[in-house]
């Protein structure tokens, strides 16, 4: 707690001895407009200043992990993406790199590739909206209309690639659902065109603004160890300084051979953390740039048994007729398809809020024997409390939008 | 220095064994001495990063003991993971508690208490987290039936 | 119970319908109790794009005290049921529930020991988005859909 | 000189008019039902937890009266505004120590911080 400026009015102060304050327990709860989702502090001030705040969660769990032990891998996909609604794609692409890595499976290079570009297209989803919610928090409500525009144009490319504007459900176990249409990257490009003028407005907005630097600057900073020991991963973890990005530390899906900045910042307070999310957007659209210009040809699915059914030339020609209906029955049928070796695997991607981990169970059967998420809002929230202690009510709110807290995610 | 070697040698007698899967070894061992271990593997292996910590259930799969929670951790300096398994029996579902080591476990042993029903010994404010406060058992056991015990169904209707 | 009770059937009266309702109809303000994925998307209703402005639903109000039509966009779990209750409850008397999602309506994809499958088995649910999540057009069509029941309504039926 | 008068009554008129018109309205055709939760306090759904008659810090009080200080003074200057062209430089002379009287006091209340929060 921060050693109150002794100001001339501390005689007054001895007389409110027995004028005392009690101290007011205000809940930041559930359905209110800042939270953005179901999150609750219950908080303790004295005056304006927060004495003792403490997160409850729970609000949107949806027993992710139960439902999943009653799918089969390729099942569960749907149920990724609606744990971060923000951004989808990031999730069923960790998903899917969980499963191949536990089956000894490397997707062929132009799945990886279309990968890597719906991956940074969620993140600049994911990130535009970050910003745009922390604006809107503090008052600037264009900014936020702003980032749904951009939103719109990335749903129109999200709706023509996978069919569905949020719940996308987009890859498979060892491949896609299908490939990107031919316009896709004509479509992209002129998503990237109109999105870098829109930060720029919006960094033009925001960055010189008084009120929002005033409420931001300065606000709750958190040291670097600290903030590893909290297990802080992400936007959060580099805005403090520790340069820690999945991409870089364990690249995996072709990120190897893109050539992007891995941005940290120092202080990582609010505004930091604002700065390294609009200046992440922009390394998102230079790695985009790279990947359409490298977008290899040839199949998206991985030729392996386990997985892929045969085209259907195969199953009714003459020859390699009976051949192709084994391989069709034992891909459908229970007890085939998709079954990793008994065993498990944790694996991590960089989604927009941090390190989504998956840790997976098999039993060798179809379904997941143990399936478990490590959210990176989960361990954000936590810190929420250390960064808020000590701060004025409305710091509390400035925060609380700079952690970009999802509460499907949280709670799953 | 090679995070399952050190634990081998240091703490023997608690090693039940170790594994590896898709190029991931881990170390399995008994719950007694597991804040121990977690302590020297952060403190000499720069293991600062406790990631994930959770639980799971092998019921009848003929393992050491029904539960094993599972500690990921990572180093963030020289970029390297690891995983300890501590084996917890049925009996008597307790372990101590990783909060004093690593600030990021409190809610995650929160949500394995809640879930799954183990206990943490030494945890600052072991409640539930994702569950409402009174809901009784833990759903991720796999003894738990999928669609609940009916908790789902009784709140009061509302009438106009 | 206010006058329209005593009010007899009768030209006078329809007249007095017909005006507070357009007015009613033209004025919704919804109170977004958005929880997950659909709330986005109820987000993305209100934005520039589909703009639910047009139809007079664009002032949201998240205090109960000054909405009448609420949108339950997104799944709600056990410890969010007592919320929805209590919130429901608080809203003044003209009031229309809208359930916006597979999940708010039927449960959706989770049919376990977490989610209420299906909210109108505890609060009374004017209209139904089928989606998951709905599209925008939908939602409006919601909306549009609550406008001719409130057209509709007779004042005795509120009383 | 009547008409002047007959004008601020027809407008005051007009408006205690329209503001009793909507609440008349809106009671008597709007439906009342009293239900048992209805009246709880909104705490962003759920139970209150700490009652809100207590008693809150002095600094609040002190805002307060800051706001109604400086607001009543902007009151002033609006008559002020209306005629500054009629009443020339010796109108200007006196609004301008009216101000400097206030700022003073502003930069007084700064300097000893009660501009500050804690």
């Amino acid at each position: 707690m921060t050693e109150p400026r002794k100001t001339v009015m501390t005689v007054e102060e001895e007389l409110e001895g027995d004028l005392g304050t009690k101290r007011m327990i205000v809940n930041f709860g559930p359905q209110h407009p800042a939270t953005h989702g179901t999150l609750r502090n219950i908080i303790e001030l004295d005056g304006e200043r927060v004495i003792k705040l403490e997160p409850e969660i729970g609000y949107l769990h949806s027993g992710f992990e139960k439902i999943s032990e009653y799918r089969t891998y390729n099942q569960t996909v749907t149920v990724t993406d609606r744990m971060n609604y923000l951004s989808p794609l990031c999730n069923n692409v960790g998903f899917s790199l969980a499963v191949e890595e536990m089956m000894g499976i490397k997707a062929t290079p132009r799945c990886a590739a279309i990968r890597v570009a719906l991956c940074e297209l969620s993140r600049i989803a994911d990130h535009i909206l970050s910003v745009g919610l922390q604006a809107m928090d503090l008052g600037a409500f264009t900014v936020m209309l702003w980032t749904f525009i951009e939103r719109e144009q990335l749903y129109d490319i999200f709706e023509n690639v996978t069919g569905a504007r949020l719940t996308t459900s987009y890859t498979r176990v060892g491949g896609l659902l299908r490939d990107v249409p031919p316009d896709f990257e004509e479509m992209v490009r002129k998503f990237m065109v109109k999105c870098s003028k829109t930060i720029d407005e919006i960094e033009g907005v925001l960055n010189g603004n008084r009120i929002f630097i005033d409420r931001t600057v300065g606000v709750s900073p958190v040291p670097r160890d600290v903030a590893i020991s909290f297990g802080l991963t992400g936007p959060l973890l580099r805005a403090c300084g520790v340069p820690y990005d999945v991409r870089k530390a364990r690249p995996y899906s072709g990120y190897e051979n893109y050539q992007f900045e891995l941005i940290t910042e120092e202080k990582g307070d609010a505004w930091s953390r604002y700065r390294l999310r609009v200046r992440e957007m922009r390394e998102s659209l230079k790695i985009i740039d790279q990947v359409l210009k490298a977008m290899p040809g040839g199949p998206i699915y991985v030729d392996d048994p386990r997985i892929v059914i045969p085209p259907k030339t195969a199953m009714n020609t003459p020859g390699g007729g009976m051949e192709g209906l084994i391989y069709h029955f034992k891909n459908y049928m229970m007890g085939h398809g998709v079954c990793p070796p008994k065993g498990e695997v944790y694996s991590c991607t960089e989604a927009p809020n941090g390190e989504l981990g998956f840790y997976l169970v098999s039993d060798g059967t179809q379904r997941p024997y143990r399936w478990r998420v490590r959210p990176p809002s989960l361990y954000s929230y936590q810190a929420f409390p250390y960064m808020t202690e000590g701060g004025l009510l409305s710091d509390v709110v400035a925060v609380m939008s700079s952690l970009n807290i999802i509460a499907g995610e949280l709670d799953r | 220095m090679d995070p399952i070697e050190a634990v081998k040698t240091t703490f023997a007698d608690q090693v039940l064994g170790t594994g590896a899967h898709a190029g991931q070894p881990w170390v399995d061992v008994k719950r007694d001495r597991i804040a121990d271990i977690l302590k020297m593997l952060r403190d000499d292996g720069g293991y600062d990063m406790l990631t994930d910590l959770t639980a799971v259930d092998y019921l009848n799969q003929g393992m050491a003991e029904r539960f094993a929670v599972v500690y990921n951790l990572y180093s963030v300096k020289d970029n390297v993971r690891t995983r300890v398994k501590a084996w917890v029996p049925e009996s008597d579902p307790t372990i101590d508690s990783a909060s004093s080591l690593y600030r990021s476990a409190p809610w995650a042993e929160r949500e394995v208490w809640d879930l799954m029903g183990i206990t943490f010994k030494g945890h600052p404010g072991l409640k539930r987290l994702m569950l409402p406060e009174n809901y009784e058992g833990h759903p991720l056991r796999k003894d738990y039936p999928l669609t609940g015990r009916g908790e789902r169904m009784n709140f009061p209707r509302y009438i106009p | 119970m206010g006058l329209e009770s005593m009010l007899p059937d009768g030209v006078l009266t329809s007249r007095i319908e017909a005006l507070v309702n357009w007015g009613r109809k033209n004025s919704l303000w919804p109170m977004p109790f958005g929880t997950a994925c659909c709330a986005i998307e109820l987000m993305g209703t209100l934005s520039s794009r589909y703009d639910l402005a047009r139809f007079g639903a664009e002032v949201i109000r998240f205090s109960p005290r000054q909405a009448d039509l609420m949108i339950v966009s997104g799944r709600i779990a056990l410890k969010m049921m007592p919320v929805l209750l209590k919130i429901w409850e608080q809203m003044p008397e003209p009031k229309w529930c809208i359930s916006m999602g597979a999940c708010a309506s039927c449960g959706g994809i989770f049919d376990n020991y977490a989610m209420i499958q299906g909210i109108d088995r505890f609060i009374p649910v004017d209209v139904y988005i089928p989606g998951c999540p709905p599209r925008p057009e939908s939602v409006i069509d919601a909306v549009m859909e609550i406008q001719k029941k409130v057209e509709r309504e007779s004042l005795k039926q509120r009383a | 000189m009547a008409d002047q008068w007959m004008n601020v009554a027809i407008y005051t008129a007009a408006i205690v008019g329209v503001g009793l018109t909507v609440l008349l309205v809106s009671y008597l055709l709007g439906p009342r039902k009293a239900k048992p939760g209805k009246l709880d306090p909104y705490e962003c759904g759920v139970p209150m937890l700490s009652s809100t008659r207590e008693r809150f810090s002095v600094h609040f009080y002190l805002v307060a009266i800051l706001f109604i200080l400086f607001d009543i003074e902007t009151v002033f200057m609006v008559p002020y505004a209306v005629l500054y062209k009629k009443l020339g430089v010796p109108g200007l002379v006196e609004v301008g120590i009216f101000v400097t009287v206030l700022v003073y006091g502003l930069g007084y209340l700064w300097k000893r911080g009660a501009l500050e929060w804690d």
